[in-house]
């Protein structure tokens, strides 16, 4: 099996789903003759020509908003904002057209469309280059939220993005694009939106994570292990809709839980996730459930390390659950 | 051929009319069409005066909770109708574009439905009245977002110019629309794209209070085609044929492969904003009679008597036949009852999710 | 004292604050000449001119960004975004500008602004007169988010915005513009940002809400009071920044929590404050914390009045909780 | 005298040149500008030339993490910043604005404190690299985020004429922010108010990768200028007088009351767009040596020459002159050190609200 980064994954996925269906085709920001500034597109324009890979004008609501057209009338457009942080001039677009258009015309039209777009920080990109923006689209009915972390699951989510009839907004935490590479199937296969992986068993605690803090976590669980304390580490891969059954399992058997994301903390996923866990398991948690989040500020370059969850942070707070 | 003659020049500087205040064919050409078309013509624009007056009644009655008047508009959207190929080319619409809809072929009973948000309209009732959409008839539904579906038509014409389709996405709006940055964003990267879609500006030069003098500096709309590299066609909205024979102009070009257009139908609005709306508040009585003197049901009536194709009686009959179509149409929409409230929870996603389903379980239990 | 609606109390802060402050101005659609759509802005434009209320053109971009360029350059606008659901076009000025300005800067610049918009739902506005988006707002750092829901905040607290030196985003209830009349001062006063009034005290459970769900949470606790059980009603009136204290010593009390919005549930406000309460109140919680929200799907004309938080729905949870 | 006859035409259709090529003046007026002005114009070009390099030296050498080359800019630069009331007039600059912040007075130390995040930062380095600001100077401290400083500026401009403090607002950005939708909003709020704004494109003909005629359809950028009904003036943005007087000219009209315009200035840019760019995935080595021929400074220095103020030891003591203040500032800038970490919690809001003292305790806990 080859081994792949998670760029190699996209690369891949998007190859394979142009070459298999004819409707899927790729808009964005120097996606084109450049191959996307990350080079997720690499190679496909060459490959498929400059009507099924655009380059578009510098505008996100163009970006997102021909999607949705794109979408209604057939095509299976895969668009790429060029930063999480520059949906917002587009944003109308994913939330007042995209979520909506099947809902307001009662199923007839549908707009089955994926917007990548690199999320999160750790890579020096102050303010604009850094931001996690999943609540805003989690909290939009309508979308479905996918946020990976490994190649493997990359290739396979996206895939099946493609081939979802509703729009998903894809993340790719661009400090992971290069860090982790391993065995990806060449071949096809598909994985399930909605469903969370679980990257480690445990019982002693549960930690609930995704994106680019799944490796702090995972170093978090295993510094743990070393101590002999086993921590389950889910991750959610999906956020809208995110895999309520196998956080509460997990959290049932535990009675501990530790939610952790890198967006900031008020009205976060990681707030949605306490917050149905206290509600449903209330008399079997035996700690209050814990929240490690980005900072209630924006992101600062200076900081950009300390700005998302350390791991020293993950451990402070599974000590305090687990000392409770 | 009368076809070969007919051609417009961009960016003129008065607005391109075909007839004249009194019904005066002036154009340099013949119009070339059959008596049945330009009768037809009359017939929608008249049952589209009959549907606002219907609305309106409708709000007067407390029957419906909103309505946007197209009273003034008629003779713009029936040349659009027109001018595209009916359920072959898409149309994305407005909100203030009911006339436009029901001359397409956008059954009554729907747009009935659509408005007193029974279980007749085919979208559940989900949006306000004023909202209509039609799969069937490529009638993107309509999303109050001013602007918002500018980027979603240049979409769909990619699409089409991409497969090859020869269809042309006709997208229309308001003149407070092109203020707003995604009608910008669309428009330019159509215009990139050489896509084959029309943009098309029902200029009554009010967005709700707002004057179009406050709305933007420019001499008139057509004329920020320019920004786009594309023509910006400037014709006469009170002109069914003016308007008719520039958007199939303009449709033309687009579906060989000439790009988009621009073009601004300057039209009046003869009611209020809105049911929500007291214009009285921002323009003068006077102002708005003078307007109503430039009917356009009225300029057309007198171009067809001039070619003998109007009189009275027929007028008369007319009226009658489509008022019967209203109300029957009314009836039945009124007839399909009340949505289930259970339908809250489809159409949010192809299948519902986890979360949705506890929720409707949640309201089932209340109404239980 | 005068007795006022929400829009009277709107009117008259904005005429005190222009009248004594010069720096103070409006701008948005329609509120000149037509004094707003809902005539918050009436008699304004006569009174102070067409220089310091602008009717501005059809863009929430233009209105949000210029208010940004106005009070960083020394006035103190107050714009109008004619309904909460279309600040989506002008969010990236909200989020990337106004926000951000001081951060960014590192306080050199600021952006003392207010963005007044009716919100929510009850007004037959379907899928764009009926949102309620203050989770994007609280979920973003810089903003400052009030939801008021009587016409004595409303006055108090807008004139406290206005002076504030931060982006306040000040958001209106529209279905109780004219719901609700109360005694209103005709003089100067102000109200804090960021402190929650106890509506009702009780000692069974604790109810905790802002803005339009107000008025079915305290009929729901008049009702409860009917059959003896006491509920303490708290109105956050700020969701950015909440008040913590008052929400967490009444909880600490009442031992049940139950949070009520109109918003999509979802990673929402309510979702915040359960989150908050059930990490802090771990063991002096007798019943899990519930939430009673907005559905999480766009706003459906049909269902106006069921979409929201129904007296019945609020009833029912806190049955759950007391039997809990 | 000479500023009367000074005056430009909107929508030429080759870009205004007042130096040739070759260095000769081609202008129907006289510059009248006396030799100080003249040669202190060639010595801020050359301190932006310098500085660019110097940039590109801290990436090579690994000491910053993100600059964003402004070479084949800096007479348009240079020409914007001697043509706007330094410390009067406000600049709401762009990323690639290096050498216009330079040329207005924003201390070296202060752009060497925000390149490589030391505490030499009046920002306090939270932004990236090619963000400056300064109160002070007026500079509204740069935004990533693609024209979303346009708004911004006619909302200042606004202000300023409500206010009638003679000043005017100076709003630059790249010819890919032209295609957002808040580029069109903010100009066209500007152009309904009449506020005193100069908005200057630098077109560098290229948005990362992208093209200009991927970019836009329409013939340049200055008639885009039709759609709000302002002027649009094409410029050759390598010639640095041409640059200074007709901006100086857009400033002028703007601060007597005759409203905004926008100004094109046609530059190359010599660079990748960014460190993080690689150019040569999309441009030819040709097309960029070709580009490389017309260098800006390499012009004026022929046009000097002409006039008997350029001989090339002075140059050389300039150029050493630059390097050592340069090298001095950046020394500086370095002793400076690192911010305190705990600072990340300030200037969120004006005073900090329990959660953030709550988030700012974790930290301070968490770095004990
Ligand atoms: C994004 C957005 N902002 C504001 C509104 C509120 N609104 C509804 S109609 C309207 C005026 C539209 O005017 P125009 O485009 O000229 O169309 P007309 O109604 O005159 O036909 C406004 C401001 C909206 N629907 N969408
Ligand atoms: C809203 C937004 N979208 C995308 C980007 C990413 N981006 C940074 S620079 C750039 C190209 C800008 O080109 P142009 O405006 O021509 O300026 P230039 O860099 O050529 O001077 C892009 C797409 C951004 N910064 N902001
Ligand atoms: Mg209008
Ligand atoms: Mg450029």
């Amino acid at each position: 099996m080859p081994i792949m980064t998670m760029i190699q994954a996209i690369q891949s996925a998007l190859d394979e789903e142009m070459n298999r269906d004819e409707r899927v085709m790729l808009l964005g920001e120097d996606v084109g003759k450049r191959g996307g500034v990350f080079l997720a597109t690499e190679g496909l324009q060459e490959k498929y020509g400059p009507e099924r890979v655009i380059d578009t004008p510098l505008s996100e609501a163009a970006i997102i908003g021909a999607a949705v057209g794109l979408a209604a009338h057939g095509m299976r457009p895969v668009a790429e904002i060029q930063f999480a942080d520059y949906v917002f001039p587009g944003i109308d677009q994913l939330f007042s057209q995209a979520a909506k258009l099947r809902y307001r015309s009662g199923g007839q039209f549908t707009a089955p469309m994926v917007v990548r777009m690199p999320t999160g920080g750790g890579v020096k990109g102050g303010h604009h280059h850094s931001q996690s923006p999943e609540a805003h689209f989690a909290h939009t009915p309508g979308l479905k939220v996918v946020v990976v972390s490994t190649p493997y699951d990359t290739k396979g989510l996206l895939k099946a993005a493609i081939r979802d009839d509703d729009p998903v907004v894809f993340m790719e935490p661009k400090r992971l694009y290069r860090a982790i590479k391993e065995e990806v199937p060449a071949d096809e296969y598909l994985l399930p939106i909605g469903k969370a992986a679980i990257r480690r068993p445990g019982r002693d605690l549960t930690l609930v994570s995704y994106g680019g803090p799944m490796v702090e976590v995972q170093k978090a669980a295993e510094e743990m292990a070393a101590a002999s304390i086993e921590a389950e580490v889910i991750d959610l891969r999906t956020v809208m809709p995110w895999d309520k059954e196998t956080v509460l399992a997990s959290a049932a058997k535990t009675g501990r839980l530790l939610v952790v994301s890198e967006a900031p903390r008020t009205a976060s996923l990681a707030s949605e996730v306490v917050a149905t866990v206290s509600e449903e398991l209330f008399d079997q948690l035996l700690a209050p459930p814990l929240r490690v989040c980005g900072f209630d500020t924006p992101y600062p370059l200076a900081q950009d390390k300390l700005y998302m969850p350390t791991v020293t942070r993950i451990l402070n707070a599974a000590k305090r659950l687990l000392e409770y | 051929m009368v076809q070969e003659k007919i051609h417009f020049e961009p960016f003129s500087q008065e607005p391109i009319r075909l007839i004249d205040e009194q019904g005066h064919w002036v154009a340099p050409f013949a119009h070339g069409l059959p008596p049945e078309t330009l009768r037809r013509f009359y017939r929608d624009m008249l049952a589209a005066r009959l549907l606002d007056e219907k609305l309106v009644l409708l709000i007067r009655t407390g029957k419906t909770s909103f309505i946007a008047p197209h009273a003034g508009h008629e003779a713009a959207q029936v040349g659009i109708a027109h001018a595209l190929q009916k359920g072959h080319d898409w149309l994305f619409p407005y909100y203030r574009d009911m006339g436009l809809v029901l001359a397409l072929g956008v059954p009554l009973v729907e747009i009935f439905g659509q408005t007193l948000g029974t279980a007749a309209d085919p979208a559940k009732a989900r949006q306000m009245p004023s909202h209509p959409g039609s799969k069937k008839l490529n009638v993107f539904t309509v999303c109050s977002a001013i602007a918002s579906h500018i980027p979603p038509a240049t979409g769909a014409a990619i699409g089409m110019k991409l497969r090859r389709t020869g269809q042309v996405a006709v997208c229309t709006f308001g003149d407070g629309a092109t203020s707003e940055g995604d009608w910008h964003a669309g428009v330019n990267f159509a215009a990139v794209q050489r896509a084959p879609v029309v943009f098309i500006c029902e200029n009554n030069r009010y967005a709700i209070s707002v004057n179009i003098r406050q709305q933007t500096a420019s001499a008139n709309i057509a004329i920020k085609a320019r920004a786009y590299g594309i023509p910006g066609y400037y014709a006469d909205g009170l002109d069914v044929l003016a308007s008719y024979f520039v958007v199939r102009w303009a449709l033309e070009q687009a579906r060989t492969g000439a790009g988009p257009s621009l073009v601004e139908l300057v039209v009046h609005r003869f009611g209020a904003h809105s049911s929500a709306d007291d214009d009285s508040r921002y323009r003068s009585r006077e102002e708005l009679a003078a307007e109503r003197q430039q009917d356009p049901l009225l300029r057309y009536q007198r171009f067809l008597e001039q070619q003998g194709l109007w009189d009275a009686q027929w007028a008369n009959e007319l009226r009658l036949e489509i008022a019967k179509e209203l109300e029957a149409a009314l009836q039945e929409a009124l007839k399909a009852g009340e949505p289930n409230p259970l339908e809250m929870f489809d159409d949010v996603y192809a299948a519902c999710p986890w979360h949705l389903e506890e929720q409707r379980r949640l309201l089932a239990e209340e109404l239980a």
